[in-house]
């Protein structure tokens, strides 16, 4: 069973690896994939959108579950 | 009933004939010889729900005048050499981003703040090559108040339909001399207003040339949301590195004006039918040409003379034709030799071409004309 | 849920041109959210740049938006607001547009009271020309025309923008981003010319030179050096050097500059 | 009158030498119908240093704005008189204030002298109507426009208050020169 | 004794240009006394201004003497000092000169801290023109511009400057004569920019439309409305209203900026 | 000893030829694509006890440049088209306070902010009348990287030899391309100081013309004392209304550029001996049209290629004799028709003058011109 | 016997008639006569300077006895 | 070598390919006293966009100083390969990296194929290098300057902490092409 309290989507295209939502995600969701992110870790998402507020790029939505 | 009349300087002239056209915003930055223009603004424009605002420098004035224009304002600035000179960065955006203003420049003695009190003609060559970039200019050299009063409702007219800053060269003596002025009636004048656009927001482009060589321009605040830049665009108006964009807009705002020239030139032809000698004069200087022409005649001297109304774009045709009927065309201009460099260009070594230059803050005056014509011919 | 940019911003203009982690995409997201939570009409807005990597925030924005010369916006939006007071006017730039070669108009803006927000994108360089130092970059800091240091003291744009009788001065930063629309909105909804600075950052030109390793160093001290008025107001001198203050800095009332030419023209009208 | 007549009021700045010339030209292209030239020349102080203003009038549209030779000449101080007399036309007029030109200029020119200042100040009551006495003294001496339109012209330009005063500076003028015509 | 002005003045340049009762030649005078009594030495000193009447000052001083461009004499005085640094430097000129037009490099030699004197003759107007408005004219006040009285808010120029950075501010009158050698002596030894203001009158352009019957009546103004800063300590906020203080305003110490640059040229020359 | 040798940008070789000319003071606001000058000069100066100030836009730096270089210093400053709109106020301070200094402006596509990446040469008449009033110029434009850096060591001179201000055009080809760049050993080019004043101070006057056209200048600080400004002024560095001084003042500072044409002309002239095709062509066109004529000589076709390196004032006698001679004069510049006025005006109709302009961020290349040749021919 | 402190100096040339001096005089020492300021009660002199300082002309010179 | 020998590196921003073209430059010019010009293009954003640098190696003077149809062309990407391929001269070469250009462009030139980022990353250890992996590789490709010159250039232009990482990226460059080329 997942505990996640969010869905993660990453639009590829806007991303520009820059790893700040890597960087600044509490429960360590994410991780760089070469120059794109991607959700390594969606159970421990709790929702908190601080990688959504923080991407410079618009390439991170937050999708409450 | 009586026309309206009155006795008035040619600043005050133009002041009053932007107001004719419509004018409803003035921006600017007070400096001799000039400072009428925008004195009789700020009494004028707020009876009339207009803005007045004298902004921090020249450089802010113009700024203003264009954000102004681009909600829809009819725009007025006024300025002398210093200031003039200050305002060429902002006078190239105005011509690519294609915004209608009018910005009226009263010529003193220069360079640098050079004789504030003195008339001149020395910024005719900066009105077309100023700013930075290639690029047309509409200029405007009337010569006596009432045309002061008619030229400044053209030039609004010019701006409008062209879409681009219109300027008017006015010479210190022009513009400080006083002469009975009749105000046109409402209508009696023509006036255009800018073309709005008749596409419906989604589809509006501001710099789309399907429909012509002058795209409409939609005010800001009429439910047109669009992007103006100064940066090379295409024609959504976002900005573009693409050559062949960049290069059709290039073309096509230098195009606007040059193709559409006869509508733009306006000019006086004085006794020109059977010249052999043509005064090539404007502004303040005509007026001592034209009475140079009569007292050449009166001595059996066939002298005409050409007065520009419209310098730029330059009458090139006219001039080139003129240079093959005459024997001479001489070119009195307070300045050491700028306008007389494009009849040279266009007369092609088809006559002689001479020039009286006077820097001095001094007029030319008819005897110095006098001599000059007899001495080339 | 996930924030709907996407409605503010004009379509296919993603992604935008700034460099991977510049500070200026996310002051963007804040200022959309203020725009969406003052429930500005979007055909009424007009957003009005300055040249720069910053000012080039307008073209993504869905409403009227003036990309004009450098340093030159607040001066093209007082003539936008004052041909059309009914009009919401924002302006947004770097730290060099609107300190450097625009600080005229900043401080004249600020003087008339104009009812405008001024957004000022303060990543402490010239961005965009590839990291010059500008008024607001620390002294001692490299650039590319200070590599032995800058010797220039740096503008506190607050402090000016105070001085200079602005009626509203706050700052945020990039880290701090749910800070950053709540500033903004309050600005908006200030009558009079509202500053906004937010402190940004620029990895790619300031960056480097700085030995910040990456752009998370740089929003890391972001993060510490901030300090809210409030708290700082428990703080000893001790405890606040090298820390900025966030929040509302200064407010006060004025009247505002349309409204007092409102009045010259009733009278003028009364005449 | 001639064609093309100028007419050229010298003096020092803040003696209201504009003033009078641009009443002379509204009398002339304004009340009466003729064309009129009015213009003026200054230097960089605000006040203070030497004025000039000039208007030229006629039947017909006028070519050449500024003064050439001028018919007639009102010179208020020495310094006027001396760089403006040898600009008058052969036969023409020179009027001086001659509390403040002692030196009267020589020339092919008629010279009629009034205490203008000195009317203004103790027989108007107002220095500042100095200009107003002058204007009154070139019309009366050129009959480059009627009386009557100058007065109008005077009238026209002042505030409600001034009226009385400027009608008379305007009167005294006109008639104190013919009385020093006279003499 | 009379004080001996000639003996700095240019031979044959009285009387100057200004009209009858002008401050500018008291503020003039004050800044003669200020030189000798900081001795300085007339072939290495420079005094710069803009245009304006406040600005034709110079032309009078035997001394090294720049007259500009209307606004600039700040960043010319800068170029002077930054490349000869030996050299004093003041700039002198109007309020429309320094705060208008003028504003920005106002403001950086504020922030630059750069060792240079800026004497600002504030007669609330722009003379030279004829009476326009200028940033300084208090508001509601009559111009040329703003016959329907003045909407424009007034700059505070110490204010301003103390935004800006500038490390020692001062204000004194045209009336207070004997303190206008005293507050620009002060400057001129204070390393770093130095801003003195003093509050002038312009009958002529200013006084007249202002219902002023004349220049004394102007005097008088300033005289009732100046209140020196120990005084004002002691008063309260009411009785402050609508008086202006004078003398030194603020003071404090900051690296200045051309010791800043021998630095650089220190690290350069190590390295 | 083997010469110092280094691959450059032709802004790298500008400033490493300033600093060859003594130049020791550089103030400048960054643009792009001009920013190497200010950078390479930013770390060299200090190294030599220079002073290097960024100020607060263009406008605050050339007045800081001419504020600098009256203290004594060879200054820089170096900017691109908006800039160079800028700073035409202050560029006419110069002028009439007759202030020596080098001014740089590296051309970019424009008007306004345009394509600040891609090369262009419309800047041109800009050079010669973007301030008002009248006044003359000295323009060079240099094409290849070592040629840029010999060129700024002449500019440094004839600014100082004639008091005055100087301009570098070049574009942005030539300002990014790099290049071997051969530095000069000290006393390989000549370098010339202005001249000071051989009278004691109390004799000094600044603008004093009875010694030449070119009045000795003091600089501030050295024990001379007098002033400077921007108004007409007498000799002694006063200002005068005086119709006969402000006359002297005006034509004098034309005049010593004029007069002094052999010493400030300088071109290179390429197979003109025999051309009937004469190309102009300068800053990296010229490249362009050299390889144009190489292959037209290929083909048989007699071109040759005249290449201003001083562009104002302009050859106009040299120029005229090529309008004798040849056929036609083609004229490829990025822009749209500025130069080539010049030689239309110029050859008075004696030859067919040609343009090619090209202003979408891309360079003229050597086949457009073959083409044009052909097509003229 | 004269109780003047100071002899006052005019030099007419310069006096442009503001009449600030004749304001400021504590002891009303100065007159205007029309344009010209000149010295109406020599004796009242106290030698306080103010004249000088504050006209704006130099045409006022104090010299104390 | 042909009179005139072009070379075009084109990729993304901040792969290093200026640096690259100007080391050859300097190779070329520099090290071995031909005439080179070095230069490129670049987008309004400071880093990411499409990037290119250019180097024309001649015996003579070079006139134009931009490429024409250019003898070997470096595609780092697949926007890079499709835009500038057909930028090649008949018979002329294209280097590029296939990890990252699927879609080899046809035309008549010779395609070599190596993995240069890769090789940066995984043979050399840093990323940053692969820049002078593409140089080494075109340097063997086209022979337009000595191996040993090009070596000298890239160690005349970086740092000393990184002269070993260079020196293996450049002649691992050069060696993976030639195996490449014999395969
Ligand atoms: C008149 C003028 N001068 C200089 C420039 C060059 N220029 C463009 S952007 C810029 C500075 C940008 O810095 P900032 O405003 O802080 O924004 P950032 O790029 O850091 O976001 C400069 C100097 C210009 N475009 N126009
Ligand atoms: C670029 C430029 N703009 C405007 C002017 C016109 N101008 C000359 S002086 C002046 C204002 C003077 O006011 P201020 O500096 O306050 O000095 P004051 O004359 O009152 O002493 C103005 C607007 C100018 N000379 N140059
Ligand atoms: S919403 Fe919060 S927890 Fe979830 S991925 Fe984003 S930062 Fe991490
Ligand atoms: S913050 Fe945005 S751009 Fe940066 S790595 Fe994450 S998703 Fe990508
Ligand atoms: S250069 Fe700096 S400010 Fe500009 S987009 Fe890149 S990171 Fe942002
Ligand atoms: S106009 Fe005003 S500021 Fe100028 S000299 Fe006269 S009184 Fe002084």
């Amino acid at each position: 069973m997942s505990g996640a309290k969010a869905e993660i989507e990453i639009i590829e295209r806007y991303c520009k690896g820059c790893s700040i939502c890597v960087e600044f995600c509490p429960t360590k969701v994410l991780a760089m994939d070469a120059f794109v992110v991607k959700v390594e870790n969606a159970d421990a998402c709790i929702g908190c959108m601080q990688c959504e507020l923080r991407c410079p790029d618009f390439a991170i939505k937050v999708h409450k579950l | 009933m009586a026309k309206k009349v009155a006795l008035m300087q040619g600043n005050e002239a133009c002041a009053h004939g932007a107001l004719y056209a419509g004018c409803n915003f003035f921006a600017g930055y007070p400096i001799t010889p000039s400072t009428e223009v925008a004195e009789v603004m700020s009494v004028e424009l707020p009876k009339i729900g207009g803005k007045f605002i004298q902004m921090e420098d020249e450089i802010g004035a113009t700024a203003a005048l264009i954000g102004a224009a681009l909600t829809g304002a009819k725009a007025l600035d006024s300025t002398s050499g210093p200031g003039m000179s200050l305002k060429q960065e902002l006078l190239g955006y105005a011509c690519i981003a294609e915004i209608p203003c009018v910005i009226v420049n009263v010529q003193r003695g220069g360079p640098s703040t050079g004789m504030p009190t003195g008339p001149s003609q020395s910024d005719m060559q900066q009105a077309m090559w100023g700013t930075h970039g290639d690029h047309a200019a509409i200029v405007l050299t009337p010569a006596s108040c009432q045309e002061i009063y008619e030229e400044t409702v053209r030039a609004f007219n010019l701006a409008e339909k062209y879409r681009m800053p219109v300027q008017i060269q006015l010479d210190e003596i022009c513009a400080h001399m006083r002469e009975r002025v009749e105000f046109a009636e409402p209508g009696e004048l023509e006036v255009i207003d800018r073309e709005a656009p008749s596409v419906p927001p989604e589809e509006y482009k501001p710099f789309d040339d399907t429909k012509g060589l002058v795209p409409p321009l939609a005010a800001f605040g009429s439910g047109y949301r669009y992007h103006v830049t100064g940066l090379n665009k295409a024609a959504d108006g976002f900005p573009t590195t693409k050559a062949e964009l960049v290069d059709a807009e290039e073309r096509r705002q230098i195009d606007k004006v040059m193709l559409n020239q006869k509508d733009i030139q306006k000019n006086e032809e004085y006794l020109l039918d059977d010249a052999e000698v043509v005064l090539f004069a404007y502004g303040s200087t005509s007026r001592s040409a034209r009475y140079a022409v009569n007292e050449l005649r009166k001595e059996g001297v066939k002298a005409g003379m050409f007065r520009p109304l419209t310098m730029w774009p330059f009458p090139d045709e006219r001039i080139a034709e003129l240079a093959d009927q005459a024997k001479a065309i001489v070119c009195p201009e307070m300045n050491l030799g700028q306008m007389v460099r494009e009849v040279e260009r266009v007369a092609k070594g088809n006559c002689t071409v001479a020039h009286i230059g006077r820097v001095d803050g001094e007029p030319i005056n008819p005897g110095q004309i006098i001599d000059k014509v007899k001495e080339v011919l | 849920m996930a924030y709907d940019y996407e409605k503010s911003i004009r379509p296919g203009k993603l992604p935008h041109i700034w460099c991977p982690g510049c500070g200026h995409g996310i002051v963007m997201k804040g200022l959309i959210r203020a725009m969406d939570s003052c429930e500005l009409d979007r055909d009424n807005t007009a957003v009005v740049s300055g040249i720069g990597c910053a000012s080039r925030l307008p073209g993504y924005l869905d409403t009227c938006t003036l990309h004009t010369a450098h340093g030159r916006a607040a001066a093209f939006a007082t003539g936008v607001k004052m041909a059309k007071p009914e009009m919401n006017v924002i302006v947004v730039g770097g730290d060099g547009d609107g300190t450097a070669i625009g600080g005229n108009h900043f401080i004249h803006a600020c003087r008339r009271n104009i009812d405008m927000t001024y957004l000022v994108m303060n990543n402490s360089i010239y961005g965009m020309t590839g990291g010059q130092f500008s008024p607001c970059t620390p002294t001692g800091a490299k650039a590319s025309t200070t590599v032995y240091g800058n010797p220039d003291p740096t503008f506190d744009i607050a402090k000016l923008a105070i001085g200079a009788g602005a009626t509203f001065v706050a700052r945020g930063t990039a880290f701090h981003a749910t800070q950053i629309d709540k500033l903004i909105a309050e600005g908006i909804k200030h009558k009079g010319l509202a500053v906004i600075e937010i402190l940004d950052d620029c990895p790619t030109t300031y960056g480097r030179r700085n030995k910040f390793r990456s752009v998370i160093d740089m929003m890391k001290r972001l993060k510490e050096i901030a300090v809210p008025v409030a708290a700082a107001a428990k703080m000893t001198p001790e405890q606040l050097e090298g820390k900025v203050l966030t929040g509302v800095l200064h407010k006060e009332e004025r009247p505002e500059y349309t409204e007092q030419y409102a009045q010259v023209i009733q009278r003028a009208q009364g005449a | 009158m001639a064609e093309r007549y100028e007419i050229r009021f010298s003096g020092a700045g803040g003696q209201g030498l504009i003033t009078a010339g641009i009443i002379l030209a509204e009398a002339a292209s304004i009340v009466e119908g003729k064309y009129a030239v009015q213009s003026q020349s200054y230097g960089p102080e605000a006040r203070g240093g030497a004025s000039k203003s000039e208007v030229i009038i006629s039947d017909g549209p006028i070519d050449y704005p500024k003064a050439t030779v001028v018919d007639a000449c009102l010179a208020m101080t020495q310094v006027a008189a001396d760089k403006y007399a040898n600009g008058i036309k052969p036969g023409g007029l020179l009027l001086l204030d001659d509390d403040f030109v002692k030196n009267v200029p020589e020339g092919d020119f008629r010279v009629v002298k009034i205490p203008i200042m000195r009317i203004a100040k103790e027989d108007v009551g107002r220095e500042i109507v100095a200009n107003v006495v002058a204007l009154g003294a070139m019309i009366a001496l050129t009959d480059v426009v009627a009386r009557d339109s100058g007065e109008t012209a005077v009238l026209a330009k002042v505030p409600e208050a001034f009226l009385d005063l400027n009608k008379k500076a305007y009167s005294l003028g006109f008639e104190k020169v013919k009385e020093a015509m006279e003499q």
